[in-house]
């Protein structure tokens, strides 16, 4: 492992601990204030969490190791996205690429960490949410691969970094058709992937809606507590990566104080206008019943799917 | 003699050491004795495998036959030795866990003795180095294996039925393979496969030759829409005769067509890819949604067979295709790929059949919808079938992941813009395979949430103990094949290479893979440290919190209050799988049944409603009742024929003589 | 060496005469295995004999014998042994009547002469002859059933029997005005006389025809189902097992010698229209058959379509697959037929539907009959499995693509239909559950408490024909060597 | 004798085999038929003996008085025993009636005398011109068998098939040799014998010796 690359990892990694609980507040802030409600603040996330963890943790008759382990397993998962995708700079391991599909299997590995926690918990809300977000997953799942072959097809490689670095060399191919459907792609799967509106409501405990709610409803103390930190860390991710390739400005390509320091600034910057126009976005739109997500799905996968044809008949034209 | 001819005279001569053991040991000890020669014989293909796969045409036996054949040899060559490689460790793996888990009729002298003859049969498939001897092994396989599917018969009613589709089935597919290779044997005359190598794949020969033995091939794998006996035969056998049929007898069929594609008629034209693929793609997805819905562990697991052999399918598809189109290294890559996914699918599948078949020996439940809370009970059994599910769902680190990964990449390199046809491919082929994916990710949490987890949903589940030692061992072996080759791909990788003398890829530092062709590498070994060192703070953390407060246990879940949650309020299976089956409602085409009784005093209060389901496989009830029915009718019209007259009868004669008088004198 | 060639004959006649004479002789029940035993011993060593070159010939050159006579000779003393042996009643049993024994002797007899004779009327005498002593086989169980089997048999027999003497006499009028006047292959072999083609071709039709009604190909195959079913179990197994193919020898001998004049292409058509009439009409019946007799006799109609597509094709892999043929389906098709005599006196009935869970009641039935089945079905190891394999690939390699591939969809579903039923009466529940099964509740079937384990007969025979059937095809040597001289006297072409 | 009495003396026998085949295809009354075939036994015989006559061989005379003791008067006898042991002079019902059998006799009659012509290339004389009646025997008795019901009726077409393959044997190559023709003989009688005793039985079991009884072995 190369000295730069680590130190830029664990900075993101610092970075994206620190601000992706911020973000939420941020989030949770925006709609309070677009709702007319005064809210609870920016950092209330962070309290949150320091209650939890310093709660007693419950675990009900029949749960197993899996109750236990599972809300770390989805935390470290996050935590590995951090890692691997590039937010700050885009200065990959030589050894461990941070080749696209790997981190789409990571973010499952937590996805499958969440439904198992709530199948644990033995009761019907924990198995209707695991069940909900598994469909779910199961049918995003074509659209981020594909709208992936879409961004490498122009690098003709799969790793992050590459395409990343491409574009920041390159902004104007950000304007692509190609890439811009890709773009629009990938962000109903990565709303569906952290279950915002219209995919989930992450604000309500009614059992004909909630998803990922009704999987932790059975988790209490730092289990909570890890289960949500995780979630926050992958939204903060996504919506990160979502900035790197939409806004390739200010990604750091050589390891240095001045560019971290622009690189951090950058996505801290980029985070707030994504999270607040998703805040604000969601305050506007319904949830889908969960019947009708399968539409919104298919819908991004046939924009996903024309990307990558796009960009072959486009070449083909040009 | 040289050391593989050795090694397949050690199989033989084991094989009937078994057979011996078996006939002649008393009951008391039978399974022991007969269970290690067995396993002995297991060892020795994958031993005979490994140095085929590393001389290459190592050593020869020729058969000696009455009738004037061309000479009938056994010579394995690199490929054929990595076949039989993987299917001796899974025999052997199989074997072992027999030895626990037999009683009954699967204890029996002629099971353990078909097991054996099974054993070798499918160890020697890959060695044939012409028709006939591929044949002889290919029906000895098919006789041992259905006399094993119809271990259980007096036991279970279904076990018929399933039995006669399964013998039918291979039957058809061995007709279809030997009329292929008769087809070729007339174009090269000769039924060696060197005589048949030499027969110009361009030629309408080899096109007829190709689709006959494509299709005979297909069917013995379980491939859409010839898999009908599969998800019959599984549940039918017995556990660990399962794990062999669905983790090395199927995979006879894919080396079957690389046989074809690769050794016999390289470099055939671009449709051959085609076709594959479209079998292929049809298989995985149909397959997993079968899988997905369904509550019959041992089905499932059937199901996902089928999966897993139209994405090696689809892999074979995408070497031919790229290859006719010149793009020479992504077909190398997605050959790699389907060697990757036969070695993975057999080192997981054996696990997930061999952990129901220890579900089932504990229980005597293979419905999900009954089983659950078994985590707690049988931590062994659950630990290996949590790490072949997460095989099966392709996630890291398993060797599951690594083989889709390699395939994905395949595809994604691919396409060349100038090739439309390739360009329109390879995004269908992505998208399949991504929804496959997708769909075996909530499967195998199924599978493995609903059995092992929660609380448990029968008598039978609450009871149960974990498997004996010999089971508890081939499990944990089969596991950890799982995650050992998950971590080093580099050995699979260089196995495979070799196998196909490929150049584009090669094994990293610590056994990772280097697709150098297509600038793409992956290391698990450093993705597990990065994942260990993220992980390390966060245990710090929750070791010191749990020092400070340790959880605490409560007799119950939160039951909405006041209601006192019980395990039948828990999601089923069947309720899991719910939301996919009404999103996939054509394609699947449940039969739904709701039945509500309202009290007699009004009809807006409901008594009492009574939901149920039924799921049959859409391509039997569509494509083959009708056509057995059909045969049915005639069978019944046909007997006129004979309708017990003689003057008809000799009516019959009069005309023949009649007619052949005219016939050979005008 | 003249008295080997009459060994075969003079002992089953002798016997025959002796049993007729002496029907209440203690000795008469073995008979049948002495003069069986005696046709084994005397091919055997007839085929050392003819691999080490000469030809033996006697009663002034009427018998002679080259390797397609040892062989078949062979093939019928190995096939009779099993049938009688297997067959004999059970120590307790009566014997059976003289007549009976001594019919099989002459049955026996007959056969043999068939095979050993060098002239075509000769051939018809004894395949006559056979007709003549099995009729009353036939009918030997004096009942309305058989004795309907034994006339519908002696009429159709005799009536296509006749047809072929029509032909004979016309190949012989082609002889007589090429000059040489002759019946005996020998001599056609080695002065090819000028004959008249259209003669010939007239007469090679013919005798095909009639031929081919003993040889139970379609469409004069209608006497065989009720003749195998109806015949005494060891009856009906020499009868499928060798009566069958000693006809099929003689159409082979016609075959052989018509070729040379007409070309092969008559004889081709003929005999592939035959082959796949014959394996249509079997799968066609097969389907829904339901009794287990009748359906074995199916079989052996599909097997004798089996062997006349391997006639048409002409090779000379063609010819020694269908001469192995030959030797497993009569060693196989006997065995299986003696099991279903057992099962018919055990369970009381031979009906496909009655027969309920057979292995988990007779495992001692139930076993044999699953083997049989298995070799017959062309599962290896068993020989049957080479030849078929044989003849595809043969048809295939002589441009009879078509046909074949027609040929292996009828087979797919043969094997359906005989797996169907032979997997309905062997497995199941054992008899509680088969009880249940049965809307009524009653048992379908009178039931042992324990399974019952006795084998109703000697197992010894059973097991040494499967053995050997089993092993033939891998066995090279003097068997090869036998299988490629036959195939050469008929003339294979490479 | 010289040849034209020879090519009369052949063509009148043929015109009685001829005829008495016609006849027998005609009349529906057992002993009837019985007794045209007896005639069509002698005109065989004499047909042989004309032949041996022509060709002045001794081996053929003495195959006429064979044929002649076989086929005019043993074999008769045998059938009007089978006969007489029940329904003397009943008259059976066929499948078709006399008119389509008299007209579908008449077209085989055409038949043979189409097919036979490669039979006729062979020889040459008036024995070869006379085969086609052969043929034509031998079809009739093929008729006669698929369409009476009488078991008895069945033996006689069986007789008159045979009789027609013996016509042609004669004619066109003066017979086979003798040991093949004793044989022949030998196993027509034998034949001929078992299904006279087999009637019997089937008189005993079924009460009539009709053939449509005879349909319980049936798919």
């Amino acid at each position: 492992m190369s000295l730069p690359a680590a130190v830029l990892a664990s900075v993101q990694v610092l970075v994206m601990v620190a601000v992706s609980p911020l973000l939420v507040g941020l989030m949770r802030q925006t709609r309070a204030c677009l709702e007319g409600r005064v809210g609870a603040g920016l950092v209330q996330p962070w309290r949150d969490l320091r209650k939890w963890m310093s709660k007693e943790t419950l675990s009900a008759l029949g749960t197993g190791w899996t109750s236990a382990a599972g809300p770390v397993i989805v935390v470290v998962s996050g935590l590995l996205i951090c890692v691997l995708v590039p937010l700050v700079g885009a200065v990959p391991f030589p050894s461990v690429p941070d080749d696209l599909f790997v981190v789409v299997a990571v973010l499952l590995l937590g996805t499958v960490a969440t439904d198992l926690v709530g199948l644990d918990a033995g009761t019907a809300f924990g198995g209707m949410g695991s069940s909900r977000q598994m469909t779910i997953a199961a049918l995003v799942e074509p659209t981020v691969l594909v709208a992936v072959y879409a961004l490498s097809i122009p690098v003709g490689s799969s790793a992050l970094s590459r395409i990343v670095r491409a574009r920041v060399e390159d902004p104007s191919s950000v304007a692509s058709p190609v890439s811009l459907l890709a773009l629009v792609a990938l962000a109903i799967a990565v709303i569906a992937e952290t279950g915002r509106l219209p995919v989930d409501n992450p604000t309500t405990h009614l059992e004909l809606t909630m998803v990922h709610e009704a999987m932790v409803l059975e988790s209490s103390g730092r289990d909570l507590g890890w289960l949500e930190l995780g979630s926050w860390l992958r939204l903060g991710a996504l919506l990160g990566l979502l900035g790197s390739l939409l806004i390739p400005w200010g990604i750091a390509t050589e390891v240095t104080v001045g560019s971290l320091a622009v690189g951090v600034a950058a996505l801290v910057v980029k985070l707030t206008l994504l999270g607040g126009a998703l805040a604000a976005a969601e305050v506007f739109v319904a949830k889908l019943r969960l019947f009708r997500v399968p539409e919104l799905l298919a819908g991004s996968f046939a924009l996903a799917f024309l990307a990558v044809t796009a960009s072959y008949l486009l070449v083909q034209a040009g | 003699m040289s050391g593989v001819a050795g090694g397949i005279y050690t199989q033989v001569s084991l094989t009937v050491l078994a057979v011996l053991a078996s006939v002649l040991v008393p009951p008391a000890h039978r399974a022991r004795v007969a269970g290690m020669t067995v396993a002995a014989v297991g060892v020795a293909g994958a031993v005979t495998g490994a140095l085929a796969l590393a001389g290459g045409h190592a050593g020869s036996i020729e058969i000696p036959m009455s009738l004037p054949f061309d000479p009938v040899v056994l010579a394995p060559d690199a490929l054929g030795g990595f076949f039989m490689l993987v299917a001796g460790c899974v025999g052997a793996v199989a074997a072992v866990f027999a030895i626990g888990y037999v009683h009954g009729p699967s204890a029996s002298r002629t099971a353990w003795s078909a097991l054996a003859a099974f054993l070798l049969a499918v160890q020697l498939v890959p060695a044939a180095a012409d028709a006939v001897s591929f044949l002889l092994m290919w029906e000895l396989m098919a006789l041992a294996s259905t006399v094993l599917v119809l271990t259980e018969h007096a036991a279970r009613v279904e076990v018929r039925s399933a039995a006669l589709w399964y013998a039918a089935m291979t039957q058809l597919s061995f007709l279809m393979i030997l009329a292929g290779f008769a087809v070729l044997a007339a174009a090269g005359h000769g039924t060696g496969f060197a005589a048949m190598g030499t027969v110009d794949p361009g030629s309408t020969a080899a096109a007829v030759a190709f689709v006959l033995l494509a299709l005979g091939f297909a069917t013995k794998s379980g491939i859409v829409p010839v898999h009908v006996w599969l998800p019959r035969a599984h549940p039918a056998a017995p556990s660990h005769v399962s794990a062999v049929m669905s983790a090395a007898m199927v995979k006879m069929g894919v080396y079957g067509v690389l046989l074809v594609v690769v050794r016999l008629l390289p470099g055939g034209p671009y449709w051959w890819g085609l076709l594959l693929i479209a079998l292929g793609a049809v298989s995985a997805v149909y397959g997993i949604l079968q899988a997905s819905v369904a509550s019959d562990l041992k089905r499932l697991l059937g199901y996902s067979t089928t999966e897993n052999v139209g994405l090696m399918f689809l892999a074979a598809g995408t070497a031919v295709l790229l290859r006719a189109y010149g793009i020479s290294v992504s077909a190398e890559v997605a050959l790699v790929a389907c060697l990757l996914l036969v070695v993975s699918h057999a080192a997981f599948k054996t696990t997930l059949f061999l952990g129901a078949g220890s579900v089932l020996h504990a229980t005597g439940e293979r419905d999900l919808d009954r089983l659950g809370g078994l985590g707690a009970r049988m931590p062994t059994t659950a630990a290996a079938f949590g790490v072949g599910a997460l095989g099966a769902a392709a996630l890291p680190v398993t060797c599951g992941f690594v083989a889709e990964w390699a395939l994905l990449q395949s595809l994604i390199h691919g396409a060349r813009p100038q090739d439309r046809l390739v360009s329109v491919v390879m995004p269908v082929s992505v998208a399949v395979v991504a929804l496959t994916a997708g769909l075996a990710l909530m499967t195998f949490v199924k599978a493995y949430g609903i059995a092992f987890l929660a609380r448990p949903r029968s008598a039978e589940a609450a009871v149960a103990a974990d498997s004996p030692t010999s089971m508890r061992v081939s499990l944990v072996a089969a596991a950890s094949a799982v995650v050992v080759l998950g971590l080093i791909p580099g050995v699979m990788v260089s196995a495979a290479a070799r196998a196909t003398e490929l150049r584009g890829v090669g094994p990293v530092w610590v056994g990772g893979i280097d697709l150098s062709g297509v600038a793409a590498r992956l290391d698990p070994v450093g993705l597990t440290v990065m994942a260990a060192l993220v992980t390390l703070p966060v245990l710090l953390i929750v070791w010191r919190l749990a020092r400070r407060r340790p959880r605490r246990p409560v007799d119950l879940a939160w039951g909405c209050g006041g209601v006192r949650v019980s395990p039948r309020m828990q999601y089923t299976a069947t309720s899991f799988a719910e939301p996919l089956s009404r999103v996939f409602d054509d394609a699947l085409r449940p039969a739904r049944d709701v039945e509500v009784t309202h009290l007699s005093e009004s009809r807006y209060l409901v008594e009492r409603v009574q939901f149920s389901q039924r799921l049959d496989d859409v391509v039997e009830v569509r494509a083959y009742r009708p056509v057995i029915g059909l045969a049915d009718r005639f069978g019944v019209f046909a007997r006129r024929l004979q309708n017990g007259s003689i003057l008809r009868y000799l009516g019959y004669s009069f005309v023949a003589l009649l007619l052949v008088l005219v016939v050979v004198t005008l | 060496m003249t008295l080997l060639v009459l060994l075969p004959g003079v002992v089953c006649l002798g016997l025959a005469a002796a049993t007729a004479l002496r029907p209440r002789a203690a000795w008469g029940r073995l008979a049948g295995l002495l003069g069986a035993a005696a046709i084994l011993a005397s091919g055997i060593a007839l085929v050392a004999i003819v691999l080490n070159g000469s030809t033996p010939t006697a009663a002034g050159g009427l018998l002679r014998v080259d390797a397609l006579s040892a062989f078949m000779l062979t093939v019928i003393g190995a096939v009779g042994l099993t049938a009688t042996w297997a067959g004999l009643p059970a120590r307790s049993g009566p014997n059976p009547p003289g007549r009976y024994v001594s019919m099989v002797c002459l049955f026996l007899g007959a056969m043999s002469v068939a095979v050993l004779a060098d002239n075509l009327g000769l051939l018809w005498v004894a395949v006559e002859a056979t007709t003549v002593a099995t009729a009353f086989l036939v009918g030997h169980r004096r009942s309305r059933h058989s004795l309907e089997a034994a006339w519908k048999y002696v009429v159709l027999g005799s009536v296509g029997v006749a047809i072929a003497f029509l032909g004979i006499v016309l190949l012989y009028a082609a002889t007589l005005s090429a000059g040489t006047p002759t019946l005996s292959w020998s001599v056609l072999d080695h002065t090819h006389p000028p004959m008249d083609p259209a003669l010939v071709t007239v007469a090679a039709a013919l005798a095909v025809l009639g031929f081919a009604t003993k040889a139970g190909l379609a469409p004069m195959h209608s006497w065989l189902p009720d003749a195998h079913s109806q015949a005494p179990a060891p009856v009906s197994g020499l009868m499928s097992g060798v009566l069958l193919s000693v006809a099929f020898y003689a159409i082979l001998r016609v075959q052989a010698i018509v070729d040379p004049v007409i070309g092969p292409d008559l004889m081709r058509n003929l005999l592939l229209t035959a082959g796949l009439l014959s394996l249509t009409v079997s799968a066609a019946l097969i389907l829904r058959q339901r009794d287990l007799k009748r359906m074995l006799a199916y079989s052996s109609i599909e097997h004798m379509g089996l062997l006349a597509l391997a006639a048409a094709t002409g090779s000379t892999l063609a010819l020694t697959a269908a001469l192995l043929h030959v030797l497993g389906h009569g060693l196989a098709k006997s065995s299986t037929f003696v099991v279903s005599g057992r099962i018919l006196a055990a369970e009381g009935t031979t009906q496909i539907a009655d027969i309920r869970s057979l292995h988990a009641r007779r495992p001692g039935l139930a076993v044999p009959l699953l083997v049989g089945m298995a070799a017959l079905l062309g599962f290896p190891p068993f020989s049957m499995f080479f030849s078929e394999v044989a003849i595809v690939v043969a048809g295939f390699q002589g441009g009879l693509g078509w046909v074949m591939a027609v040929a292996l969809a009828l087979l797919l579903v043969l094997f359906a239909g005989l797996a169907r039923h032979t997997v309905r009466m062997l497995f199941g529940a054992s008899h509680r559950d088969a009880a249940a099964e049965t809307a009524g509740g009653a048992p379908a079937v009178r039931l042992p408490t324990a399974p019952d384990r006795s084998a109703h007969g000697p197992r010894v025979p059973l097991a040494i024909a499967f053995g050997v059937v089993a092993v033939v095809g891998f066995a090279a040597g003097p068997l090869a060597s036998i299988l490629a001289q036959a195939a050469s006297v008929l003339g294979g072409t490479p | 004798m010289n040849d034209s009495l020879f090519a009369q003396l052949v063509s009148l026998c043929a015109g009685l085999l001829l005829l008495s085949g016609v006849l027998i295809v005609w009349r529906r009354s057992l002993t009837a038929q019985v007794r045209f075939l007896a005639l069509q036994g002698a005109a065989l015989a004499v047909l042989v003996a004309v032949i041996g006559d022509y060709q002045t061989s001794a081996e053929l005379i003495g195959v006429a008085a064979l044929v002649l003791a076989l086929k005019a008067v043993l074999l008769p006898a045998v059938l009007n025993r089978a006969v007489a042991r029940g329904d003397a002079g009943q008259l059976e019902t066929p499948v078709i009636n006399t008119t389509a059998a008299l007209i579908a006799s008449s077209l085989l009659t055409m038949l043979a005398y189409v097919v036979s012509r490669p039979l006729q290339a062979a020889g040459s004389g008036p024995a070869a011109k006379a085969v086609p009646v052969g043929i034509a025997l031998l079809l009739y008795g093929f008729l006669v068998l698929a369409t009476r019901r009488h078991a008895v009726s069945q033996l006689v077409g069986f007789l008159m098939l045979d009789n027609g393959i013996a016509t042609v044997a004669f004619l066109i190559s003066g017979g086979v040799p003798l040991v093949v023709e004793l044989g022949v003989s030998l196993d027509v009688l034998l034949v001929v014998l078992i299904l006279q005793v087999l009637t019997g039985r089937i008189r005993t079991e079924f009460g009539a010796a009709d053939l449509d009884d005879l349909s319980e072995l049936r798919d």
